[in-house]
């Protein structure tokens, strides 16, 4: 088996608080990306807000990765301190190379068991001679040896990130740059990244989170309000700057509650809006979302989806608030639910969310994940798209206003305040077409008619889902996940084996045409998430026409799925 | 309710007419939210005594903007017939309406209206100086005066036991929302 | 009075073509009447003015004006309104509701509306009781009135709305008494005038689950004294009062809150920058 | 076509405020079943609080019904003010007989319509005569007339419920239903109810609200937190005067995140809790029931649904919060959801319901609604069953407690406050073994395993179902249309069509097996719902194997189905 | 003291075996101490007691705690607390949370909670600021403080809890200082012996997010006044402070709510007779 394709390396950086790993890692992903390679970035901490022990994990690529590898090729650790606990996520292998300084404690159980090759950098002894050294920059300097990068391609880096620390800081730093890439030999590493290729489009170095800021200000969002939560913080955080600059505003709110209720509100007056939470959150928001559907107002909610049930483990990632997502208002209430599939996705599918909401007056859902909303890539710029939110406003209006009349097209034209003759009262109760109050069963279903049926009517078009290959197997697969399992066919193809992919950027409304389409052949289907309950399969199940044979690969989060996972999957069913 | 405080102050007879205006603005405003309130709630039969109630009021008003000649009346009752606290008083309480209530009880919530009303002239006698509006305050009172008679005679003619209203509704109230 | 002639509107260029379902004698035919009132000496259209509500007997009242509206759920009046106030600044915001969905379940966006202070008015009907679901206990509600939810009574200390008000940051603070007409029109109109967060409690009485607030109309009066400005001599009054103390209590001067805009905005290729490698 | 089996008089009174026709109702369900018949009773009222027009409608039987049947008999206007607005909620016919007062308004289009023979009942010249008569005792008396029954039969209910009303109003109204009765001839209805069968069993008056309290208190609650929400309040009511009764207690909350906490708290500390409410309230009770399930805590959340989404018809009934109540939660959250299917049921229901919680120590969703909520039957006495809560509890803790132990059964046993040895903390937040946060990929998937382990290895029993019948079609149903369902069938028998029925009572965790057994040898299935987007249907579809053939009659509320709906569809079935 | 010697309790006998996860001088730390050295002169044995939380730094502490324990989820330590009590009168139960869990998503329940007057005891760790999610402003905060989520500062005004605590009806209210830890004990125990809701608000400095937090051991000094048992008079107080006043500002005597139980209750049957025909 080949690393065909995608040519990558692996690393990571372990330590404990002050260790300086996270921003380490930062660094070579941004030294690497500014000297033409892709990367991508995650962290994974304790529970400690700060001093814990910490990994970054990367990996470094000539094409755009969406996925961490099957296997670290160099770990760097500055310590070992409770470096057990990464035990998991960290898969490591014979290949593997370590670097550490066997004055700073005993190499662990898990690395020495997969057969690690230990190699010694000494890193007490470098710094006890250049005291102002930092450890991490000796470890960084080794990383770009040991994976064949010049020392300087870190400079821009260090002298961005420290310049308003000083001139001696960043000459300390690219002096223990050099240190450490010096204390290491370069051929040590059994893989090896090529050169990139010199590529047209401008590259971004962006994270999930900020990539969903973007992408909803580019569909046209201008309002927000917010109630921090991990894992979605970021985008609150990111549009906080933001939207002031592009003449919009963010509102900090006193809870969930408050927030969905607020961009009800804003959109009310106006403004295409956007509030994003974990979720925790969005059980509290689901009775606001049941409203805007019932009052046509278009919000878009984002759920960075973290480990649950409840509280769960707030930084680490898992697709198990599908089912909230898809089915946590009461009544009948039809609503629009999205999924990126990447961190590059998420600046499409937040655009093409405030674009669906405000053209159907809706609320829409976008599921986005710990993985992909923390990580941080090196991608292509996204390519701008036509998708920004036009609303049918009711402009001059002669006559009686009917809000929510049943002749012509079921979307209906929405007065804004301020707009003579528009005056109406949105409501929650079932009403008539101008908005009172009535509960006949004639204004109750022709309006559930008319809130269903522009849903079916809209035109979705290509966008609905990622489609890939042609085989007789099919994997179903969604979300953040999409990146492993697209890794892991490219391997199964070496082995000759096809297999489709279909992976839905659009959930909510199931597409049975479409789906069919997209099956058509296929004999056998896997269906791949990252939930315990296998939420994804129950929803398939449900909406569309599966094939018979169906395997369910469904695991829960926090460890991500990895590429050779779905290869093994895929051997396994041409084995059994 | 209202209370002499609160009146507006009348001086000269353009006040008067004024306010003996808007007096009859308010009693018909009230009267057809009292109808309204009725038909809402079924009552037809007191729905059709209010709006009688407010038709009656509605011959007093355009007697008044005939009395009034070139004073425009309607422009001026809003500005100078303001009570503060309260309310003008011809104006029915609302708040003593129920959905079951009789035509008596009806009857005597405009009673206590005219009554209100003619105090409220008869105090006008007594404290304007301007002849011509005390002339036509004398007038009023008098009209007040038979108002309140013919409301005498009507709820005479419709009296029955009173009811202790909303306790003896054999329909409990309905839960919504 | 302002020298240029305000287009003439009159309380009945507020109100909507829907017929009330209330209860006749219900106080919130009064505060209708009384927010339509305030609303034409107001001099501003219909279509400048959004009134916001939860869900309640007392949140029914924007449908029955004609000005902008939304009736949301139960509880979350405030939150709406702030949305909108934000986006539209120029609009004239009201939110009418009750002392069920203003103090029981909204009682914590009425804490944080207060403290934000946005140039919004709200106007609480307090019956002291959940008109709309037939008769229990509010936070407002006397211990001792038995009901089907509480036989007995709740056993519990009624909180004081107004105390709540002061102290959580509102700017202006005043009672008034739906019979009233006249006062709480005026009332409205210095709410709506004053600057910030405007807070007006209005004893509505609930005829069909409250019949003995019919003598509410007898106990109110007059406050004695005129607004402070001070926020502790006003909650010490108040908490001193006999709770039908009517007027204006408490006249602040913090500067409303106004979210930052960023005017008209940049090009939005000037975001993508902190992200180019 | 006859009516076999159920033999049943259905008749309405209508009125507009003030004039008593539900308590004229209530008389005669109540008159009627102390004089041995069977009986329901639901009422539609307009939106006013106080005196809006207003319909009791009555089914009385000489066996227990739970619907209503397609056709009334016998309408009585007390006066017809706004009747036209029950036009769709009442059917009429030919055979229909009409009493009302040509004084009192013209006879409604839909009625004359109807081709409906009316006969006068002078109510305004006899009250006139009478001035201490009501109008609504005279149509009582005109009533009980009609449908053969003695005026005497009123005799008890009216003493009964006038009693604190002094001698004087009894005797009037008794004089009033007497002059009633002989205002009209006993023979012009066509169908008549024969006299009562002696029955053994004890019978009583009950609405589907109280009986879910009762059956909550038999199975062991004694402690529940309230928010009031129509039409859930009635439960709340029940529960708050009759678990004093008992040594229980109720709190009143200032909202539903408090009551959904307030018995998390309760549960805690040992007694088993519960609260009621309806969709909106449900909406904002999904954190806290994921809460629950996290930290396994057993707690009972009823949703007595109505019209959704949002605020939609409070008053109106509609089986549209399925959606939430199975999948509301965010994360992977195991829970139970029963739903009962007639106002008898809902004794049974409740307290096993109960029993399930604290048996398996998880929050179990009861799905009711506003049909039988409010509905007033007169029913057998329901059986007693053996289902009381039995917690596993800690007692005698030696050495270090786990109170969530991975050695031994999935349902662990509980520490209660107090208990020497067994303090922990109760967590959201995943954890180990003693409750211990912990973001571990084993601790996590472990915790998952066990409490959805705990719940698929539970035997529900037979419990789970209602099954009828064994043709080769099948209608699937759930919850109160179950009732018009098995009526609808029983009519179609009598056409030689035999149809199975299977209406689960437990719907999740589902149960593949048994339904698979249920399904067993079936060709075409209906799948029958009050829900505008097929949710049941949905559902079925994601946890069960449906035969090819499957055919979906869902329809929104507010209206009922009756069962000529589904005898309809079934003789459709077999024309097509 | 009763003349019956107690059990005598250490402080480390309500301490478990986790080690806390707080930034090493998180003024958290001081106030786990203090709670228990106030537990353990309090005498009870530690599974009569109960700690309940909802979510941030400061809501870590049950766990830290050998006590009974409930880390809720965020906002929500007050219901659950007050289900505890109510089915388990017996036990002390202490709500330990933050201005963000307390004050922000928690308000309506701190409202109702002082309102409802159980016999709880409400400890909120204050460090105006949210910790656990890495430093957005709270409804204490500082209205000029930078953060990312309100760049250049919310501009709102802090609100004042004790004031917002008294005027909802709590029956002791007391200002303690993280780093004075043996007032912050005697308060402690203070609060759990009055009757009634007891508040109080520790300033527990957060050294990662509001470092500038440190100086407040330099700025804290004891009340100059006794406690009042005048509410109107407590809130004077109060609203006119510094913010720094340390000590019991309240001590009020109203009756505890204790909800009505029936005692050891009737037969089920008798439950039945209403449905009976
Ligand atoms: C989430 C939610 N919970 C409960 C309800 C039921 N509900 C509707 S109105 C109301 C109380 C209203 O009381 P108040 O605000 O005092 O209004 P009033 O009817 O007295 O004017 C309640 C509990 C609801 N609609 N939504
Ligand atoms: C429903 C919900 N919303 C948001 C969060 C995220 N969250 C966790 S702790 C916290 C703030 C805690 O602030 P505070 O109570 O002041 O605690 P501190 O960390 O400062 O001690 C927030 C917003 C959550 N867990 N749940
Ligand atoms: S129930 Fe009370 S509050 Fe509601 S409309 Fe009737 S009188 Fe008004
Ligand atoms: S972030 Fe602040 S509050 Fe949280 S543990 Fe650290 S210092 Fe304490
Ligand atoms: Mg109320
Ligand atoms: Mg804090």
């Amino acid at each position: 088996m080949q690393l065909a394709e995608i040519s990558s390396v692996s690393l990571a950086f372990l330590g404990s608080g002050g260790a300086g790993v996270i921003s380490t890692g930062e660094l070579l992903l941004e030294a690497a990306c500014k000297n033409g390679w892709y990367g991508l970035l995650t962290r994974s901490v304790g529970p400690q807000i700060r001093g814990g022990e910490a990994a970054a994990m990367l990996r470094l690529a000539t094409q755009p990765v969406d996925c961490h590898a099957d296997r670290f090729d160099l770990l760097v650790a500055v310590d070992w301190l409770n470096a057990q606990r990464f035990a998991l996520e960290m898969p490591l292998g014979p290949r593997t190379i370590a670097l550490c300084d066997p004055e700073s404690g005993a190499v662990p159980e898990f690395v020495r068991a997969a057969g690690v090759r230990v190699i010694e950098l000494p890193l007490k002894a470098m710094t006890a001679a250049n005291p102002e050294w930092r450890p991490n920059m000796i470890a960084l300097g080794a990383a770009l040896r040991v994976l064949g990068l010049p020392e300087d391609a870190a400079r821009a880096a260090i002298e961005n990130r420290f310049g308003d620390k000083g001139a001696a800081v960043i000459v300390a730093s690219l002096a223990a740059v050099k240190g450490g890439a010096d204390a290491v030999e370069s051929g040590v590493l059994p893989a090896r990244l090529p050169a990139p290729a010199a590529s047209g489009t401008a590259r971004w170095r962006i994270s999930g989170n900020q990539a969903v800021g973007l992408g909803a200000v580019r569909g046209g969002v201008r309002f927000a309000a917010a109630y921090p939560i991990t894992p979605a913080t970021e985008i609150l955080e990111w549009l906080a700057l933001n939207l002031a600059k592009v003449g919009g505003a963010l509102v900090q709110a006193e809870d969930e509650l408050a927030s969905i209720n607020m961009i009800i509100g804003g959109s009310y007056a106006g403004a295409p809006s956007i509030t994003a939470t974990s979720g925790p959150g969005l059980s509290l928001m689901v009775e606001g979302i049941g409203l805007a559907t019932a009052a046509e107002v278009p919000i878009v909610v984002v759920d960075v989806m973290r480990g649950g049930p409840s509280t769960g483990i707030p930084t680490k990632s898992e697709q198990s608030d599908l089912n909230i997502a898809l089915y946590g208002m009461h009544g009948d209430a039809p609503h629009i639910v999205v999924a990126p599939q990447s961190v590059s996705d998420c600046v499409f599918t937040a655009q093409w969310a405030t674009y669906l909401a405000e053209a159907m007056q809706i609320p829409v859902l976008l599921l986005s994940d710990q993985f992909m909303g923390q990580a941080h890539a090196a991608i292509d710029r996204p390519a701008d798209v036509a998708f920004v939110g036009q609303r049918r406003i009711a402009r001059d209006i002669a006559g009686t206003y009917r809000r929510y009349s049943l002749n012509g097209p079921n979307v209906t034209a929405m007065a804004l305040p301020g707009t003579p003759g528009g005056q109406y009262t949105a409501d929650g109760l079932s009403h008539s077409e101008r908005g009172t109050p009535s509960s006949a069963a004639s204004d109750h279903r022709a309006q559930l008619d008319k809130r269903a049926n522009k849903v079916h009517e809209f035109d979705f078009g290509d966008h609905w889902a990622t489609l890939h290959g042609s085989g007789e197997i099919a994997v179903l697969t969604w979300g953040s996940v999409t990146g492993a399992v697209l890794e892991g066919i490219a391997l199964a193809r070496t082995d000759g084996i096809d297999v489709r992919v279909i992976a839905p950027r659009l959930l909510l409304p199931a597409q049975p045409e479409r789906m069919a389409a997209a099956l058509g052949g296929v004999r056998e289907l896997i269906v791949i998430e990252q939930s315990h309950g296998a939420q994804f399969y129950r929803y398939l199940r449900a909406h569309y026409h599966l094939p018979r044979n169906v395997r369910v690969v469904n695991s829960a989060g926090p460890l991500p799925l990895r590429p050779g996972d779905i290869y093994r999957e895929l051997t396994a069913e041409r084995a059994a | 309710m209202s209370d002499k405080a609160d009146a507006p102050s009348v001086s000269t007879l353009s006040d008067l007419l004024a306010v003996a205006y808007q007096i009859e603005v308010d009693a018909i405003e009230r009267y057809k939210m009292l109808a309204e309130q009725m038909e809402t709630h079924n009552n037809v039969e007191l729905a059709a005594v209010f709006r009688d109630l407010a038709r009656a009021e509605g011959i007093h008003a355009a007697e008044i903007r005939r009395l009034a000649g070139d004073v425009d009346v309607a422009a001026l009752g809003p500005e100078v017939g303001q009570w503060m606290t309260g309310d003008s008083p011809e104006a029915a309480d609302l708040s003593s309406a129920h959905y079951m209530m009789s035509r008596a009880e009806a009857l005597r919530m405009a009673l206590a209206g005219e009554e209100r009303a003619l105090a409220f002239f008869e105090e006008v006698v007594k404290s304007v100086e301007d002849p011509e509006a005390r002339e036509l305050a004398k007038q009023l009172v008098e009209e007040e005066r038979e108002h309140v008679e013919l409301c005498h005679q009507l709820i005479r003619r419709h009296d029955k036991p009173l009811r202790r209203l909303g306790v003896e509704d054999p329909d409990a109230p309905e839960p919504q929302g | 009075m302002s020298a240029e002639p305000k287009p003439a509107y009159k309380a009945s260029d507020f109100k909507s073509d829907i017929a009330p379902i209330w209860c006749p004698g219900c106080g919130d035919y009064h505060v209708l009447l009384s927010i339509t009132r305030a609303l034409a000496q107001l001099g501003k259209p219909p279509e400048q003015v959004a009134i916001v509500s939860g869900i309640g007997c007392s949140s029914r009242i924007p449908a029955y004006t004609n000005c902008y509206g939304f009736h949301g759920v139960h509880g979350r009046a405030l939150p709406i309104a702030t949305g909108l106030k934000v986006i539209r600044p120029d609009q004239t915001v009201i939110v009418t509701t009750g002392d069920g969905d203003g103090y029981s379940i909204g009682g914590n966006h009425f804490l944080h509306a207060c403290r934000r202070n946005l140039d919004l008015t709200m106007i609480v009907m307090d019956n002291h009781i959940y008109g709309m679901t037939k008769g229990q206990p509010s936070p407002t509600t006397e211990p001792d009135l038995d009901t089907a939810l509480t036989p007995g009574g709740t056993g519990l200390r009624p909180f004081n709305p107004l105390v709540i008000a002061l102290a959580s940051g509102a700017n202006f603070v005043a009672r008034a008494f739906a019979g009233n007409i006249g006062q709480t029109t005026s009332i409205i109109v210095d709410a709506v005038t004053h600057p910030g967060f405007s807070f007006v409690e209005i004893l509505s009485p609930c005829v069909t689950f409250r019949p003995d607030q019919r003598s509410w109309k007898t106990q109110v009066h007059p406050a004695p004294v005129d607004a402070t400005d001070d926020p502790a001599r006003a909650a010490r009054r108040i908490m001193t009062d006999d709770g039908f103390n009517l007027g204006v209590l408490y006249r602040g001067n913090r500067q409303p809150y106004t979210p930052k805009f960023g005017g008209s905005g940049c090009d939005l290729s000037e975001l993508e920058r902190e992200f180019e490698l």
